[in-house]
């Protein structure tokens, strides 16, 4: 197939990844990384906003072509669909209430990198030790919650949320003690959390999230997903990625090898 | 405030958003529950007509999707149905994804459910009519058809408007579940300004107001729509408690 | 014209499951005969009304309507109607009025009336409405045409469904117990239409309990017992003298109250 | 269709069904109980009782469970004076405020539903109760309450089915019910229909005990009305 | 013990809106007295037994039931008894026997019998059953008292209606047109009930149109006329002679039937 036009679908409800502008527009880095990425492919694209509970089955039962809405690269995933290279890798936090026992936990301020499956961190030994006890929130069926699954499963309650907002308005409730997720989306979330919320322990990069969030497309389609695989090469190799992330994030989530 | 900016009609403003999405949501609704009238009246039909076949098909209609979350339905109808319609569209030769459009799997789907609760509906009705005035209908010399047609119908209509208001009621609030097929009704609209501004409380209680001032609309209509089909009824019949 | 044969029945029988209802009964009604159905509560009075415009299959028997012979099938030992067409045109030339009225509640009085002359006679509107208010005025309530029925009283109503199947100028009135809903007050009102109507020579057969309208008006008494017709004759007759026993006790126990 | 897959599903679902039920009769019951307040205000006579009562109906009639849910647990915990009071430690457990919401929102239907029912009960039989001496709560006891039930029990079997399947929103909470399962499990495994087709039937076997229930119970409460036994019939 | 006066009625008003009803009726009845309450729809009989059992709220007036008062608070220009204890009590004494029968559908006719004397006179459960028995027995329907009132023929269903009232021991029974809505087969039966109710002593106030049982079975009549005693006395001076000529229209009336 000839690729000239595609429609790429993100949830339109997740800032600052991608968001709703009052006038119904569609907003947030991934929008204005998506309008670089078709130009230099050379394809019409055509971004509509879906549900994030349907999109993968709705991807491959042919309701669009792309999906670009922060889609972790994970094994289970490209077992059903494909993924182009990693357009952003992002580190992951835990966050807690400022006012909390448990803020600025040991290695706040840190960064530490870990391998998939990897144990016997010392970093990790000591949050264990602090965090018994105690409730932390994740998003249900993400990789995040593997890793705390694995790690914290055996000294801490785990509760699922649907979405990481309403795990954020518990947080600040009080009905759980801690968070874990991407820090890039934490860091935006604590803005609006009028400063009640804030990061503890150390930062964890590496493999151990997969290789980042890329573009998600049908595993027929190999030469939409190589067109899309060049373009990202190109924005990370002349700095644009950069600059809409610093645009959009303040911090630079381009994908270090 | 700033966050009854967020309300309003400005550049800033998601008002004129929020009330798209509330026509949306009455769209979808009031197709749904012509698809469903239509679904209703078939199945009404069947379990009515004493053929043990028909009445099996209508119990099995009415109890599975009586039966079943109407998310679960929806999602069925949205996946399923694309897959489908993208099967025959294939074997009819065209190229490509000939999926059902949000609006109509979403109005497709409640319209189905819809339809369940409708049969019961018009199905009691139909039993509510007294059996004198058929046998008086017989007894002048009206046959079958004129006999639905003059003194059936009317009277099914008029018996069923207080169940259609709340299969309606119904039928509004799962609209509100089609926001998972990416329509831009009024929950998904009340979701993504929420999640695209972090004023979660706002959204809600806003997208729960207008929820209620359609409620309280739809009322009145089938009060007045009541009231009006009740003239031939005693009035001291009506309203009392 | 008297001396036409109206209506015809011939050895009717009707059985519910195997409860036999009517026993072979045959009754002839000639131009302005008013013929008075008597008998006990469960005798089959009803159930010979609804036979006749077949509002219930008989088992057995013939019928003539105004000389037309009512075909029937009878196939694996059930009767059906021949053909529906010759049911619906024979019912339209039988008027019947049920005890419970049965006016339609979605229309007026007038609606209720022109509805049967419009929609199953095919005749002009304009005339169905000028001829059913007059019926209206001749029974006395041409002021309620535009209410309807939940909203008059009993007496009322019992007059609008005599109305209505005079409105299809029926060949035989059949009449099922017209006053027994009725509370006193009103019996008398409907009574006085239906004297009215014997005057004018219509053809009716009406069931009921008033031992003064069986007595005055009509002029043949049948007394039902069990399913078949005990005794039968005029008026003077029966009342005076000639009676049965089983007619004597039915009619004492009516009188038993004054 | 590959059945090891349905089979492993089924099961991971069925484990959520204790927690579906849990949700389901403690709501019934609670919102029944609540409902019976509500009617009793809907019918009280006194003008503000019954003011409120329609408010409380209009709204949790009117507005999406979903909605309703939300503001219940993530609403209510922003309020300090409710942090800081003593249903906190209540209210800070989902399955609380699950349990809540679905309340609140069933009262609202089962009240209308019950007042349907007091409507229908012939004021005669009333009036033949006050003539023997019978007032206040022993009337309804006696006399008010068991008809009004009967007449209201068709309406209110169809209110337990809605409800049977509104537990489905629990999730939205953190209370993993049978449809929230279903959709984790999608979102691991990303087999739409066989997850779904699974969670339906368990649904529909559900559903389908709890109407064969009320219709044993709407039999047995309806022995006044079926025709009279004929012994001598062969 | 004759002369016990059971029933004392003073003055009663009552009123509909603007519409007077009532316009100030006395009446005693002392023990055994059987009085028959005659007089045309719409005259106000029903209102008159309902404001002595207290359904409605007469507007102005006194009542004693057994020698006791009953007490009345008048506020805002409305009256309503003071307490509703005493009505419950009040209630109790007297026996209402509806038109409708108004049985309770949902019990039996047993329970139906027995739910006063249990939950309102709090007595013992099996003292009440046989009582109960005993009382079906006498009215003619023991072997029905499993059944519900649905299954019941109209004269069964009232004669339950009269055991439930008479399971009460009240002083006084109140009959509303105890046999108006029974076909004539029926009202023999009920008749016949009330007719060995009077012969045990039972004071009675049956409002009827049966003009046999208001001249045969009752010692007193009161003919009713717009809200106000038209005339009365002992049934013989009635219904020959002394009768005043509204009456003796009003009795011409019930006498044309037949
Ligand atoms: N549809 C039916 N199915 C079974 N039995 C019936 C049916 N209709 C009538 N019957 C029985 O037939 C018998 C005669 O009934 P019918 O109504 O003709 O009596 P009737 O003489 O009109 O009595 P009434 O004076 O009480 O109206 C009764 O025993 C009744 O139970
Ligand atoms: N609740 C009410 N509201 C208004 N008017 C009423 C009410 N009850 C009775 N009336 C009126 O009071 C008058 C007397 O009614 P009542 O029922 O006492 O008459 P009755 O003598 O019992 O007549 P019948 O013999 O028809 O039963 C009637 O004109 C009636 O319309
Ligand atoms: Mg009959
Ligand atoms: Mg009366």
């Amino acid at each position: 197939k000839d690729w000239t036009k595609a429609t790429i679908t993100l949830e339109g409800a997740y800032a600052p990844w991608n968001l709703t502008n009052a006038d119904g527009t569609l907003g947030g880095f991934e929008p204005e990384l998506a309008k670089v990425l078709c130009e230099r492919a050379k394809i019409e694209c055509t971004l509509v906003a879906s549900d994030w509970d349907g999109m993968i089955p709705a991807l491959n039962a042919g309701k669009f072509d792309v999906i670009m809405d922060a889609l972790s690269i994970t094994e289970e995933r490209k077992q059903v669909i494909d993924f182009t290279i990693p357009y952003a890798a992002t580190p992951a936090a835990f966050a807690t209430a400022k006012d909390s026992p448990l803020a600025k936990a040991a290695g706040t301020g840190s960064t530490i990198k870990m391998t998939p499956g990897q144990t016997g961190v010392k970093e990790i030994d000591a949050l264990k030790e602090a965090f018994k006890g105690k409730t932390i929130g994740i998003q249900a069926a993400t990789v995040y919650a593997k890793f705390v699954y694995d790690n914290f499963g055996d000294i801490a309650e785990i509760r699922e949320y649907k979405t990481g907002a309403d795990r954020d308005l518990d947080l600040q409730n009080g009905r759980i003690d801690l968070g874990f997720d991407d820090a890039v989306y934490f860091a935006n979330a604590f803005k609006t959390a009028n400063g009640a919320l804030d990061f503890t322990g150390p930062e964890i990069v590496g493999s151990i999230w997969g290789e980042g969030e890329g573009l998600g497309v049908r595993k027929a389609d190999t030469d939409l997903r190589d067109k899309f695989s060049e373009a990202i090469k190109s924005a990370l190799a002349d700095g644009t990625v950069k600059n809409l992330s610093m645009k959009w994030f303040q911090v630079d989530v381009s994908p270090q090898q | 405030m700033a966050s009854l900016e967020l309300l309003g009609f400005g550049s800033t403003g998601w008002g004129a958003l929020l009330i798209l999405a509330t026509l949306m949501t009455l769209a979808v609704t009031a197709t749904a529950l012509a698809i469903g009238a239509v679904l209703g009246a078939i199945v009404a039909g069947a379990k009515l007509s004493g053929n043990p076949f028909l009445v099996a098909l209508g119990n099995v209609y009415t109890t599975v999707f009586r039966g079943v979350p109407e998310l679960l339905i929806i999602y069925l109808i949205y996946f399923g149905g694309s897959s489908a319609v993208t099967a025959i569209g294939k074997a009819m030769g065209f190229e490509g994804f000939l999926g059902l459009p949000s609006f109509a799997a979403g109005a497709l789907a409640v319209g189905i459910i819809s339809g369940s609760y409708q049969a019961e509906v018009f199905r009691g009705a139909f039993l509510a009519i007294s059996k004198g005035e058929l046998e008086a209908a017989s007894a002048i010399g009206m046959h079958r058809a004129m006999r639905f047609r003059r003194i059936i119908m009317p009277q099914v209509l008029r018996l069923a408007i207080p169940g259609l208001g709340n299969v309606w009621q119904l039928s509004l609030k799962d609209s509100a579940l089609i926001s998972v097929t990416g329509l831009a009704e009024l929950m998904r609209t009340s979701q993504v300004a929420a999640g695209s501004t972090r004023q979660y409380f706002l959204f809600f209680i806003a997208g729960g107001c207008l929820y209620l001032i359609l409620t309280s609309l739809s009322d009145r209509i089938f009060n007045g729509a009541e009231r009006r089909a009740n003239r031939s009824m005693p009035a001291s019949a009506m309203g009392q408690a | 014209m008297p001396g036409v044969t109206r209506l015809s029945v011939r050895n009717i029988r009707k059985s519910f499951g195997t409860h036999e209802v009517l026993r072979g009964i045959s009754l002839d009604a000639e131009d302005g005969d008013v013929i008075s159905l008597l008998g006990a509560s469960g005798s089959g009075k009803s159930t010979f009304l609804r036979c006749i415009n077949m509002l219930e299959t008989a088992s057995d028997g013939e019928i003539w309507v105004d000389g037309e012979h009512i075909e029937m099938v009878h196939k694996n030992g059930r009767s059906k109607p021949a053909s529906q067409k010759q049911v619906d045109h024979i019912r339209s030339e039988l008027g019947m009025v049920f005890q419970s009225f049965n006016l339609w509640s979605h229309m007026t009085i007038l609606q209720n009336v022109i509805e049967g002359p419009i929609h199953v006679l095919k005749r002009p509107r304009a005339d169905c409405i000028a001829e059913a208010e007059a019926l209206l005025e001749k029974v006395g309530i041409a002021d309620k045409r535009h209410a309807y029925p939940a909203h008059l009283s009993g007496g009322q109503q019992q007059r609008a469904a005599i109305a209505r199947a005079l409105a299809m100028k029926p060949k035989v009135m059949l009449f099922d117990e017209p006053t027994s809903a009725l509370d006193p007050e009103l019996v008398g009102e409907v009574l006085r239409v239906m004297r009215a109507l014997a005057e004018e020579g219509m053809t009716m057969l009406v069931v009921t309990h008033e031992m003064s309208f069986a007595r005055n008006v009509s002029n043949r008494v049948v007394f039902m017992r069990e399913g078949l017709v005990e005794s039968s004759g005029k008026p003077d007759d029966m009342f005076t003298g000639g009676a049965t026993p089983a007619f004597r006790q039915f009619i004492g126990h009516f009188g038993s109250g004054q | 269709m590959d059945f090891t897959f349905l089979a492993s599903t089924m099961v991971t679902l069925l484990k959520a069904v204790p927690t579906t039920l849990i949700l389901f009769s403690l709501s019934i019951f609670f919102g029944g109980l609540l409902a019976l307040v509500i009617v009793s205000m809907r019918v009280s006579g006194n003008r503000y009782l019954s003011g409120f009562a329609k408010g409380y109906i209009f709204v949790f009639r009117g507005s999406p469970l979903l909605i309703q849910m939300f503001l219940v647990f993530y609403g209510l915990g922003q309020f300090g004076v409710i942090r800081y009071s003593f249903l906190w430690p209540f209210l800070r457990e989902p399955m609380v405020c699950a349990v809540l919401s679905l309340a609140l929102c069933t009262a609202g239907y089962t009240a209308e539903i019950f007042r349907g029912g007091i409507r229908a009960v012939s004021p005669k039989e009333i009036e033949a109760a006050r003539s023997i001496g019978m007032s206040g709560f022993l009337l309804v006891r006696r006399i008010l309450a068991p008809i009004a039930f009967r007449h209201a029990l068709p309406a209110y079997s169809t209110e337990i089915v809605l409800m049977m399947k509104s537990t489905a929103l629990a999730s939205l909470v953190t209370v993993w019910e049978v449809t929230g399962v279903a959709q984790r499990l999608i979102s691991q495994t990303y087999r739409t229909m066989e997850v779904f087709l699974c969670a339906a039937i368990i649904y529909l076997v559900l559903n389908f005990i709890i109407l064969q229930g009320m219709a044993l119970l709407e039999y047995s409460l309806s022995r006044h009305r079926r025709a009279a036994p004929q012994p001598l019939k062969a």
